[in-house]
């Protein structure tokens, strides 16, 4: 799975965050702007949320994601470089579940960029998630 | 001809599939139909339908041998 | 100058940023905004500039950033943690001189709030740039 | 009594001073005409003031022993 572009099995680790930050270097790069979603303890019918299971239709992710990229670096002249990571599979809460890194020359676009970015996926992107309980009860979301 | 048919989400746990064959079917519409009476409770819940991996916006469409459907409730990624 | 809360001797490390991305794991948190301004090659005068040099009026810096978290925290009742590091002295083209991060339990807030804190920082914070050519002149800003 | 002077950015560099101290001064409006007499390329430059590490939105201050005052050239940080 580490092979694949935009999905990452299991939690997106500390690690991976740091590796694709020490690579944003480039001297015509003035800002970056990072989004970590990380899945919270939600309470849903009196319970805790203990994890999400996220699933994906995988080819479609690929020939979506591969067209909001294409229309942020489209929209936005002074983004240099897009970096995103969505996890499948199960995420604890405290973990992260999505990896944006949107480079820039100036701060202004990469803001506007990144907000946008992530709000395309959550209306774009074919993943879905299921809620589970430490009673081992589930929810579809 | 057959097209294979993909269930994701809450729609996976409310066939029983991830995913299923279907022969001899000519348009997206009759498709619909078909699995709406197959599985009664499709009927109740809101998705998308893709074809080979676009969004279909109307169902008065072709089918041809090796199309790829995917019943899609709505995205919840991130 | 490690002890100091908001100011950091030199560029900001992958180090530095990653341990801090490291302990964004309570579990009522859902998003993280991290922003990382970076010095870039500009060209002025057609010589491209190598290096900043960041001074700063240190204790009117504690000051005045304590009363931007302050405004921050109290206009997005949903941001839980922000952590912020300039850099003061040198800093090289291509290197980090400013660390956002801002936690919240929703994007929306997250977002919002980290774009206007750092245009917050860029008007009310004392900090001077000495723009360095590698002919050894310099331009400030 | 005495107060402390503090030059930021270009204005140290043009003022070739971090900091000064002056003696016997009652108004910080009197304390900028010093400056901008000694300090001639003063008058040419955009700077705030700040009293105390606050910024003095006007200059119709009288100054008391050991005031801190800074020229703070525009922000620009980041």
């Amino acid at each position: 799975m580490n092979k694949d572009l935009y999905l990452v099995e299991g939690a997106i680790t500390n690690d991976l965050v740091a590796n694709y930050i020490s690579r944003t270097n480039q001297t015509n790069n003035g800002a970056h702007s990072i989004f970590l979603g990380q899945v919270r303890n939600d309470i849903i019918d009196n319970k805790e949320v203990k994890a999400i299971e996220y699933s994906a239709y995988s080819e479609m992710v690929k020939s979506e994601m591969d067209k909001l990229v294409d229309l942020i670096k489209t929209k936005y002249d002074d983004v240099h470089n897009i970096i995103v990571k969505h996890s499948i599979g199960i995420v604890k809460t405290g973990e992260v579940s999505l990896f944006v890194l949107i480079s820039s020359g100036h701060r202004k676009q990469a803001f506007s960029a990144s907000k946008e970015f992530v709000d395309l996926i959550k209306e774009h992107i074919p993943i879905w998630k299921k809620e589970m309980f430490s009673d081992k009860t589930h929810v579809w979301k | 001809m057959k097209v294979k048919i993909l269930f994701f989400g809450v729609l996976s746990e409310l066939t029983n599939s991830n995913q299923i064959i279907i022969e001899n079917i000519d348009s997206l519409q009759n498709l619909i139909s078909l699995l709406e009476n197959k599985y009664e409770k499709l009927k109740s819940h809101k998705y998308q339908i893709s074809l080979n991996k676009e969004i279909a916006h109307n169902t008065d469409i072709l089918l041809k041998d090796m199309d790829e459907i995917a019943l899609l409730p709505p995205f919840a990624g991130g």
